[in-house]
């Protein structure tokens, strides 16, 4: 696998291109810079162009010259063993880990540059870190993020929120006193609390019981949000997901339509990529 | 002789430094005159202060990359601040080994608490961190930054330690202080002029002691970029 | 810049709620200084005059530890439980993340000398109040500046393997000139000196609190990303 | 001779030591660095061999 697979795969694959973000990007970052428009029809969420992204620690190389596009209002389901950059990748987009090369736009506009301290308006995160205080109740915890964050008509918000996760109940509760797929519910509720018009999740799934499971979904079908899931599950990566690719190695190695693939050989699509 | 420069790779900017290095040994231990009070041990000042003088500059010169570092995250200018602070670190050695050499005879006491010793020891303490930080951070991503941090902090401490010790003992005048005008106002026109040329050489032999390590650095850089190139065609290998 | 000051609000009131909570933070800080204070006690057996002048440098070394405890303290829960990556998140400047920081650990250390100041003044049979407007200064404009330092440095201690060796050695050559000049000016104080026997310091003491304040903030920025 | 001498003598020659000393681990370390790239360069034109081999 050569340097020119992450390129030869974006351009090659042809996804996307109808979303008013660039096809197939130049190798130098400036001739690549994607269109600056959202689509029209999908409320308001930016598209994502990942460009010759790469960063090192060290001499560990994270990701290397990875690009990438996701449409405004797509789900893009991420796949890769341990270490192979995802996280990383998602660490980027969110403004949290500085590139050591390459860029990312959200709609156009450059977001590694310089940091944009509204970048985190957009941007919702869900992990299996809940991102929680113990020694705070639900909904103390809620506010602070809440007051944080800007969020307006907070304590609406809050109230419906909670109603959505099903946590209204515990509202008052220590998270200390939550178990693990409670508090992975009141983190859903954290991470949407802003409205954010992306969604990173990265393995959301861990700890969250069926009902949540559900929950998620519902948020998810909506399809008001430009989602990146990092996740192991190769099954329920891929149906919910629009598009799904494959890091391997800090470098993309698969990029395809979900409806190009069928779910039953996905598996050993994966397995073909990643050793 | 020859042997030796060949073992140590000393290039020719080397050499230049060594013959400023025996011609500043003549100056200091020869040329220059006898200091009345103190004698001949007073000699060792032409190697003690151009020592301390390398040990300052040398971290302002941290500071200074540190800060470029910082802006334009190239990785030469983090090299610079590191062979910098190494180099720094072993002239502040040198302080603060001929310090106490030079004490012992004058005040009768290895150490006493006097602003340029305690000054030096400080900026000791710091360079230390400095690296420090370096060996046991090496294995975080933002191990740089921090380093980059540190430098540009020391940096402006260094007038507040220098105040900070200087008045410090300034309450207590009955220890015998060595005050900066104590030692320029007795000195002669000679001695005044072996310490500058020592001071030149010192400056010289510091940038190339820096030339040295800066390509020590980049053969490193070279190294690990061999060897990722390796150890990526066996993906097997390389892990977090 | 009043955005700023808001957020860093946001963040020390959090603080402050999880300390009135758990109260770890002020209680192991002032058992202790305590501690210390009693063990140089029992160091310098001597009589009441050398502990009188040996006293400004005891309590500021009490201080100076608990002061690194609270600001160790302050970054590695959130750090441990990953809590300070929800933080990085947040549209705000970063820098107000070190503000609020800093003033919960300012907050923190001021409740501890609060508490350790009376007793320490019990111990060494020392005559505190005539001087007390004095101290009050010399005290906020010192824990403000070394809890700067400190501060920055706990954030990056906490991501080293030795964190808890790290700050100290970070920390200290780097805030000596503030302790020398805290021990100084305390003691002065006590000597009945007056602010006119102890201008330097105090000038020393003022800029180095602006300065490594001013550059704490701006530096926390390049800290916390990776 | 007086014994200030010896104080005079030993700085001098413990800076002149440590200078060296220096300069020898610089060295070192130097050629320790080299010897392992001509090592890892053969492993890479080894490995490019391969590669063209099987292409």
């Amino acid at each position: 696998m050569g340097d020119r697979s992450a390129s030869d795969l974006a351009g090659t694959s042809g996804v996307n291109v109808s979303s008013g973000v660039a096809g197939a990007p130049g190798v130098d970052g400036a001739a690549g810079a994607p269109g600056t428009s959202g689509a029209p029809g999908i409320a308001g969420a930016p598209g994502i162009s990942v460009r010759q992204l790469t960063k090192t620690y060290g001499r560990f190389r994270a990701l290397h010259r990875v690009d990438m596009d996701v449409a405004p209002g797509s789900f893009l389901a991420l796949f890769g063993p341990n270490g192979a950059g995802k996280s990383t990748l998602l660490g980027i987009i969110a403004g949290l880990v500085r590139p050591s090369r390459g860029q990312v736009f959200l709609d156009g506009e450059e977001i590694t540059k310089d940091r944009d301290e509204d970048l985190g308006k957009r941007i919702g995160a869900l992990s299996y870190q809940t991102y929680l205080y113990d020694e705070l109740t639900v909904l103390e915890n809620l506010r602070f993020y809440g007051r944080l964050f800007g969020v307006e008509n907070r304590e609406d918000r809050i109230g419906s929120l909670l109603t959505t996760v099903g946590m209204e109940a515990r509202s008052g509760s220590p998270v200390r006193t939550l178990s693990r797929g409670m508090r992975q519910r009141v983190a859903l509720a954290r991470a949407l609390l802003h409205d954010p018009d992306i969604l990173l999740l990265d393995e959301p799934y861990s700890g969250l019981d069926q009902d949540a499971m559900v929950m998620l979904k519902t948020v998810l079908a909506a399809r008001d949000k430009t989602v990146l899931l990092v996740t192991h599950d190769l099954v329920r990566g891929l149906e919910s997901a629009d598009r799904v690719a494959i890091l391997n190695h800090g470098r993309l190695v698969f990029d395809a339509e979900t409806s190009e693939l069928s779910p039953s050989d996905f598996e050993q699509t994966y397995r073909d990529h990643v050793v | 002789m020859a042997g030796i420069a060949a073992r140590l790779r000393i290039t020719p900017f080397g050499l230049i430094c060594l013959v400023g290095l025996v011609a500043t040994l003549y100056l200091s231990l020869i040329w220059a005159p006898r200091e009345r009070v103190m004698g001949d041990v007073q000699r060792i000042m032409y190697f003690h202060v151009a020592s301390a003088w390398i040990a300052e500059f040398a971290f302002v010169l941290v500071g200074v990359s540190s800060v470029i570092y910082l802006w334009l995250r190239e990785r030469r200018w983090d090299i610079v601040a590191y062979s910098a602070a190494e180099v720094g670190f072993v002239f502040c050695c040198f302080v603060m080994i001929t310090g106490p050499i030079w004490g012992k005879p004058v005040w009768g006491t290895w150490w006493t608490w006097d602003p340029r010793l305690t000054f030096s020891m400080i900026l000791w303490l710091i360079y230390v961190a400095y690296l420090m930080l370096r060996v046991y951070g090496d294995d975080l991503p933002q191990v740089k930054t921090f380093l980059a941090v540190l430098g540009i902090l020391g940096t402006i401490d260094i007038p507040f330690i220098h105040f900070a010790t200087l008045w410090w003992r300034g309450l207590h005048p009955d220890s015998l202080v060595m005050t900066e005008e104590g030692l320029g106002a007795g000195m002669e026109v000679d001695m005044r002029i072996a310490l500058g040329v020592s001071a030149v050489v010192f400056t010289l032999l510091f940038f190339y002691l820096m030339s040295r390590r800066m390509a020590l650095e980049r053969l490193r850089d070279e190294t690990e970029a061999l060897r990722e190139r390796v150890e990526h065609r066996h993906p097997g290998s390389v892990g977090i | 810049m009043r955005s700023m000051l808001a957020q860093s609000w946001q963040i020390y009131r959090k603080d402050m709620l999880v300390e009135y909570r758990t109260r770890e933070r002020v209680v192991t800080m002032f058992v202790f200084s305590l501690i210390v204070v009693i063990i140089f006690n029992f160091a310098f057996n001597a009589g009441a005059d050398v502990l009188q002048r040996v006293a400004p440098g005891m309590i500021w070394v009490a201080f100076a530890f608990a002061g690194m405890l609270s600001a160790s303290r302050s970054f590695s829960p959130e750090k441990d439980r990953g809590t300070f990556e929800g933080l990085l998140l947040a549209p705000i400047d970063r820098g107000s993340i070190f503000l609020g920081k800093l003033m919960g650990n300012v907050t923190l250390i001021g409740l501890v000398q609060l508490a350790v100041l009376p007793l320490f003044v019990l111990f060494f049979n020392m005559t505190i109040l005539p001087y007390l407007s004095k101290l009050l200064v010399i005290f906020f404009l010192g824990t403000v500046g070394f809890s700067s330092v400190a501060t920055l440095f706990a954030a990056v201690a906490v991501n080293t393997r030795m964190r808890d060796v790290m700050l100290p050695v970070l920390l200290l050559p780097v805030a000596s000139p503030v302790l020398i000049a805290l021990v100084e000016t305390t003691r002065t104080t006590f000597e009945g000196g007056d602010w006119q026997d102890m201008t330097n310091w105090i000038r020393l003491l003022s800029v180095f609190t602006v300065v490594f304040l001013i550059a704490s903030v701006m530096l926390f920025e390049y800290i916390v990303e990776e | 001779m007086d014994q200030n001498f010896w104080y005079l003598f030993s700085a001098y020659t413990l800076i002149w030591l440590g200078l060296f000393l220096y300069l020898f681990t610089i060295a070192g370390r130097e050629k320790k660095l080299e010897a392992e790239i001509a090592e890892l360069k053969a492993a890479v034109k080894e490995l490019e061999s391969k590669e063209e081999g099987r292409a």
